[in-house]
């Protein structure tokens, strides 16, 4: 600790997996996510991990899934593309309840777009991307110590929740190099998935007080059988209504259980604003600039930063919007989290998209210039 | 030394009345029942090949050698 | 059933889904006779399959079981192996899971020669979707996607695995179950890919559109279209038209993907890796 | 340091001006300031134009970009006019070449590809000679700190032939420096 | 017409397609879907169509985009899990503005799932799938004379707007068989993608006065560049900020723009309801077997049922619940549509989901029941 | 610039964004002087490509031009030529785009024999990407995923595609920029799926690393190692390792996708097909 | 037909129940009626039951499940008793076989199978005997519709046997609504 | 008949300086200039076999017949 390096957003997820006890890695290069392929590449070996280039990004995130079956932690990196590619898998990983980590660089789209510019229009597609309801965690880091950090919350999570999670991130935070410096609160500390209980009947889908069925790695000796197709807390197929119904509230309902530790949002001058920004990722830290430059200017302005994308912090969006004259809602796309701040809302502030579609960072004027217009 | 004798035994409950046992024991010890499924009908026949019982896709049958032909 | 088939089967689980006469369950005999021959204990066995018919057998057999996705389920088994290389992994895979959307991954499979034993259940056909042509239905076959015969030509998965560099390749039918017995142990023990193409039947699917009145008259065709790799070379090219070899088809000696990753480790825990 | 450096290197692709970006960005990290260091990607930069950006201060720094650069280098452009306008009012202006013409203030003439040609004998090192005059001119890192980063970031087996170069363009810049 | 015949919803699709002049389909067999691939492939050759099973889904998208290059009317149909799939060229077709037709009949999912029961849990991915903005149109229709009807037109809007179009049905409609009569309003009217004017100097993405530039296919003479990346008015790849943010608004608004053509929403004694039903697909079959049994128990419910599932008719939905008691939303998810009912109705009504997610349909009973409850 | 630039090329977009030296400009040059010895009009030309700085040729010509997504520029291609099988389809891929992500398009194809010329540019690397290794990159290689060298095996394409039943394929390489001409209008006229493999140089992403120093020393390489099919027979067995063969590698008669389809056609409207 | 008809026929996979489903269904479609036809699916389904569901109505038809069926056909199961709690009041139930026992009402037992396999001599034919038998004990629609849409369903070559099952079940059908 | 001869034009806007005319014209007719590009500087050498312009990857290579030798 207290340790300081310039650093890449792409690095810093790295590293943070790393902490968190990953040892896998299988992907498939994609601009701009691709630095993080090359490095793990030249770690892991190092330490005895695994990195493996698979012929694409559905065999990636399969490989990524297998290997967490056998318990080992396990990570893959990509961008729109492959993460498109990825969906049915991460479905998969989902309904499975099988832990696995998922970065997506975010990149302009749609289809192949600009593939060096930087978007945030990966929001939705985060949470809904594969068919059927599903649980996810969505994290968006907004600085390279951050994206250390939360990689590694990440990882954790994945194994506490047995649930795929997805680090969010933009090309704008992935390139960025930014010298960091390690404080007490950035050390990751590894989180195990729990394993079956001696002495205790052992059910690999249990609905258990937690709503977190324990796992049992291949080759622990309890020969679980792992399949897509809904199943019972045997993990045997079933499509018995009651029980079908049963499942599959646990096992989406399993996050919503968990909401406060897993939802963390950043907030900065909120209490007294009159005008509140809600911003994630790249995009938040222009919010900051401008928070900073209002308020010098005698503006009472403030920002709600989401860190956890999905599950959406509709309880905290909520109560900060309370008597406030506006939400300003600044995102790199056409409009995505804005949806979910007036779904939260439910009318009582005035809620304001601010959209960039050009392939450009939102900037600090282009929210000040905004607010002032707004006024 | 005696010839070898064979018990061949079919479950009924598990046959699905494919038709398969029937149609490879090399010595038709198998008949249909009107279910159309399996049933041993020629015993004494079995030279013990294990045909039937390898090919069986729902593993239906037992072929044991009758510990005194 | 037998002692074997309780040891190894899930019991409770039977009877198994398949449609009477299908050849998955004979050649799921055969292969739990294997790993009786091989010894393996049950805990350091890893089956993994995709979606089909055939998919279903891992819930069956009372091993670590992975029921992936339709195609995919090489890939899982490849992270299971690179991850816990003590396992011993097998994959079941239909004709149109390996050879339809699982193709790209079973081609890399045998490139990179990984310590994995795949088996193919070739029926030529779709089998769990009710009998759609597969890229190994042969032409002018009937099939609900081709009501009026097939036009599309057929692979041979034989060539497809050897041109993509694999190391073990064999092949036989679901009337042949104990040399399907002796390939798979034989697989299972060469190090590094092996493919084991089985040439089952599917009577509900495709037996039905194509003049097999019973699961018994399509045995009845493998074993009269099956000529063993021993005899094939004996067998004049006229009258191998329509036939197709079984055995042991390729066998050869590639490096281990495992093995060569797990080099590289040491190689870089030690310092002695050149780095670019 | 009690100022916020804001330095856009321009050049073209395989020139290695990111390179220098980030030697530049790990010196300032090592005198204690928060640094973010940015580059333009693209495929269309492969031979076309490629710039590189460091921000430092002693301030933390979120907002990313650069909009008025107070350091501009400019590696294969020699009309220097067309980058003045978007220098900052306190800006320097490092252009790449020789010139005859009288030049405001803030705009400074080195020929550092001409001493990687012919004083290092490795025109590959233009880079490193641009780093050294960036140092010279501008001072934003100290020389000491900066040939630290530099040797940090090149293949010890490239170690003493760069060291040429920085020395070389160090001494340029400090020369330019002082010719104003 | 006035022809009555007994027509299953996936067989209703094909005879909807061909009578809009598709003429070409590439698919992947999947479970509910299969008998529209069975059926093409009995179908087209008869009229000189072309039917091909493709190795997989990508390639089945792929393929379509391919032919419909060429003008041919091109069409695939899935389910979730191949839809998940087809996510990375469905995008693809957005942004190289191709027209396309997909099916999907929703099977219970995540994942595998349930293959044979029904769902309406891809709601949100219908909308979402995909990387990066870009638009879609997403219909719905909930009996095999509207699958019929309401596929015609997904074709048609797919040539008309240059976009791709999805068909979104449930394995329920997807496998009945029911009695359908065909009527005036039934025919289905050929319209094909606009050429380039004579004359008129061509750009293959020009900015016209409705937003869809003109096509020229393949083979016509043009030679145009097709291409993922994001592209000017000539077709040509570019990052200049402004002229990505002029197409990216074009792309994304020729949508908006004929909002009032492409939304269709249907209902049931809305004007003197008191509790509005809103639902689509087969759970609209449930609902307004409710309206009809409340309605003659002297309870004033009516139903709204978007056809039109994206873009969303906010305005609609909005003008329907003024002054209603409460809305509710019964969906077989977890709650998908509801989210949007929400965001559009901005808190001015109490909005009530109802969710089955057992894998069975929402019965009359279950609606029934629930809003007794509620009263 | 040649006359045959300023005819087939989209002039107002030269300079192409390769880096200096890639062989990516050679290809399309030689590519097309085929055109031009094919006599094909423009616009009858389709030409299809995917992602990769290979799949920017397609910006560059003055055909009709479709540029893909990463590894699908086959499929899409099958759609033009399926549905306007008038058109000359021409499709181009990178070796990541063509065996990596894209391999089971690439067997596919091969086992349908779909009239379609398909031109690799194998590079050994993923090009656009920054220098990733590629199911081609020859063991011990380094690249940016490969900081110690690669312990993948590669594959031969030519094999695979062989193996997956293709009716025509030939290598060859862009230092052999005459031959190349030759071979892309013998895959054209070839009735069906045509392979040409071309061994093409990267100089920034594989070379740099990879101790070339120029360019040059890349296509020297080539030169070296490439046999012509002609001689390759009369080279012994030793002088061949690690040498490749170019030329025509296999050439057959075998029935072609849409002809097949359109006979189905003809055969189902004149009601003489057989129905299941 | 003033009457809504609610149809459930249950089996097992293969035995055709489907078929004698949408013949129902087309038939009722010919006397003029709203009709939807649907089914269990499921790869479950393969051996294990099966179950294939008819409404017919002259008024329009919406929600497409069954409730309570007011005709119950089962194929593969003799013990009647589990049925009969889901019939609706005015229901009838047919059942495949023979018993000795007394009878509520509702139940009719004809031995279908044994009508295929010893009358019909093709076992096969089980399903379209059972359609004759549906339609003799309900009335659902006529014999003639019933015979038209039969025939419109089964391959050519297979008409003639057809026909003879249909009649005999008809026949079948009949006799045991008369023994009521 | 005279010799023929050629004429050998490099465009140096477009030239890329990869070298490769240079590297393989089998009789030295280019050299570079101080920025690697190709440069003609023996022209009269040139026995016009074209290797030249068939391996520049950018087009910048004409090679024509002078009509009189
Ligand atoms: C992505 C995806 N596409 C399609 C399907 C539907 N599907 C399930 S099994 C199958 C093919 C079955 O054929 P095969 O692989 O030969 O196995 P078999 O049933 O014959 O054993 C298909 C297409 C699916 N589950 N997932
Ligand atoms: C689905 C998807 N995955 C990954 C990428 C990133 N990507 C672009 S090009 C490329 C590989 C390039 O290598 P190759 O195909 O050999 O072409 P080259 O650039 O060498 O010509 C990759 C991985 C992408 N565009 N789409
Ligand atoms: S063991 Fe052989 S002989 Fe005996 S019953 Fe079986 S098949 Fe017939
Ligand atoms: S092989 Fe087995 S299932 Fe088939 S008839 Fe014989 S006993 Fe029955
Ligand atoms: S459909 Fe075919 S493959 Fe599947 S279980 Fe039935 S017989 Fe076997
Ligand atoms: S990266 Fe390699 S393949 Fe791509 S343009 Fe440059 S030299 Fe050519
Ligand atoms: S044509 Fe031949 S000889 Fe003349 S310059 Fe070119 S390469 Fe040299
Ligand atoms: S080959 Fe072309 S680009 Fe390369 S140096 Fe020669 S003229 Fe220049
Ligand atoms: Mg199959
Ligand atoms: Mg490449």
């Amino acid at each position: 600790m207290g340790e300081v390096k310039l650093l890449q957003g792409n690095e810093a997820c790295v590293f943070g997996a790393l902490a968190a006890g990953v040892r896998f890695f299988a992907g498939y290069p994609i601009t701009p996510s691709t630095e993080i392929a090359n490095i793990f590449a030249r770690e892991l070996p190092k330490i005895g991990g695994k990195f493996m280039q698979m012929e694409d990004e559905i065999a990636s995130i399969g490989a990524v899934i297998g290997a967490s079956c056998t318990g080992m932690k396990a990570i893959t990196a990509t961008s729109g593309p492959g993460f498109s590619l990825m969906q049915e898998n991460i479905g998969f990983a989902a309904e499975a309840e099988i832990p696995c980590v998922i970065i997506n660089v975010m990149r302009f789209g749609p289809s192949t777009g600009l593939p060096t510019h930087p978007s945030q229009a990966d929001f939705m597609q985060s949470r809904w991307g594969t068919h059927g309801d599903h649980p996810v965690i969505v994290i968006a880091p907004y600085t390279a110590r951050e994206a250390y950090r939360e990689t590694g919350r990440a990882v954790n999570f994945s194994e506490k929740y047995r649930v795929p999670v997805i680090i969010l991130m933009d090309e704008i935070l992935g390139h960025l190099r930014e010298r960091v410096e390690f404080k007490e609160e950035d050390i990751v500390k590894e989180v195990n998935r729990k394993g079956p209980e001696a002495g205790v009947p052992f059910f690999p889908y249990e609905h258990t007080d937690d709503w977190i069925p324990p796992f049992a790695n291949f080759g622990s000796g309890y020969r679980c059988h792992i399949t897509g197709l809904i199943h019972d807390r045997t993990g045997f197929p079933t499509n018995n209504p009651e029980i079908v119904d049963q499942v599959m509230r646990r096992m989406n309902g399993k996050i919503d259980k968990h909401i406060d530790e897993i939802c963390r949002i950043s907030t900065v001058d909120v209490e007294d604003a009159e005008i509140v920004i809600v911003a994630f990722g790249s995009v938040a830290r222009s919010a900051a600039e401008v928070v900073r430059i209002m308020r010098s200017m005698g503006k009472k302005i403030g920002l709600i930063r989401p860190v956890t994308l999905w599950p959406f912090p509709d309880r905290e969006i909520k109560k900060a919007a309370e008597g406030k004259k506006a939400i300003i809602v600044p995102e790199m796309n056409l409009g995505q989290m804005v949806r979910e701040v007036i779904r939260t809302i439910e009318g009582e502030t005035p809620v304001h998209p601010l959209n960039r579609i050009d392939g450009e960072l939102i900037t600090p004027r282009d929210i000040i210039d905004f607010i002032e217009e707004m006024e | 030394m005696a010839k070898k004798t064979f018990m061949v035994e079919v479950n009924r409950k598990t046959c699905k009345a494919c038709g398969i046992c029937i149609a490879f024991c090399p010595v038709s010890v198998f008949t249909t029942d009107h279910d159309d499924k399996a049933v041993v009908d020629k015993p004494e026949r079995c030279t013990g090949c294990r045909q039937c019982e390898l090919l069986c896709p729902d593993y239906c049958i037992r072929v044991e050698e009758n510990s005194n032909g | 059933m037998g002692a074997i088939h309780e040891k190894y089967l899930r019991m409770d689980k039977l009877p198994h889904i398949w449609c009477p006469g299908c050849g998955n369950g004979i050649i799921m005999s055969s292969f739990i006779r294997a790993i009786e021959k091989l010894g393996y204990e049950k805990d350091e066995v890893a089956a993994v399959s995709g979606i089909g018919c055939s998919g279903r057998i891992t819930g069956y057999m009372d091993f670590n079981t992975l029921h992936t996705t339709h195609g995919r389920a090489l890939v899982f088994a490849t992270g299971i192996k690179m991850a816990n290389p003590g396992l011993k992994v097998f994959v079941f895979m239909g004709d149109g899971d390996a050879a339809a959307i699982g193709g790209n991954h079973l081609i890399h499979s045998c490139r990179r020669n990984i310590d994995i034993t795949a088996i193919i259940f070739n029926n030529h056909i779709y089998g769990m979707t009710g009998g759609q042509f597969s890229p190994t239905t042969f032409r002018n076959k009937y099939a609900t996607t081709a009501p009026y015969g097939t036009t599309d030509p057929d692979f041979d998965l034989v060539n497809l695995c050897i041109g993509a560099g694999a190391s073990y390749v064999a092949r036989s039918t679901s009337y042949h179950a104990k040399m399907l017995t002796d390939l798979f142990v034989a697989g299972a023990l060469h190090k590094g890919f092996a493919v084991i193409e089985v040439i089952t039947h599917c009577p509900v699917n495709f037996g039905r559109r194509n003049e097999f009145d019973t699961p018994a008259d399509m045995l009845r065709w493998q074993k009269d279209h099956a000529v063993r790799t021993a005899k094939a070379d004996m067998v004049p090219m006229e009258e191998m038209e329509g036939k197709f070899v079984i055995g042991e088809l390729i066998k050869k000696e590639k490096p281990e993907y495992v093995e060569e990753y797990d080099r590289l480790i040491e190689t870089v825990r030690k310092g002695d890796a050149h780095r670019e | 340091m009690n100022k916020r450096w804001e330095v856009r290197l321009i050049g073209t692709g395989g020139q290695g001006i990111v390179t220098v970006s980030i030697i530049l960005a790990n010196a300032s990290v090592k005198e204690g300031n928060n640094v973010v260091q940015s580059q333009n990607y693209g495929p269309e930069v492969r031979g076309g134009y490629s710039t590189a950006y460091v921000i430092a201060s002693n301030k933390s720094i979120l907002y990313p970009k650069i909009d008025s650069p107070n350091v501009m280098m400019v590696m294969s452009d020699t009309s220097y006019k067309k980058y003045l306008p978007e220098l900052a009012e306190d800006g320097m202006l490092i252009m790449n070449g020789h010139t005859e013409e009288t030049l405001p203030d803030k705009v400074y003439f080195v020929p550092i590809t001409d001493i990687a040609h012919d004083k290092v004998k490795r025109p590959i090192t233009a880079n490193i000679v641009s780093l050294g005059v960036i140092v010279g001119i501008t001072g934003m890192v100290s020389e000491k700190t900066a040939l630290e980063a530099m040797e940090a970031a090149v293949p010890s087996r490239a170690l003493e032939i760069n060291k040429k170069a920085f020395a070389l363009g160090l001494e340029a810049g400090k020369a330019a420096l002082e010719n104003k």
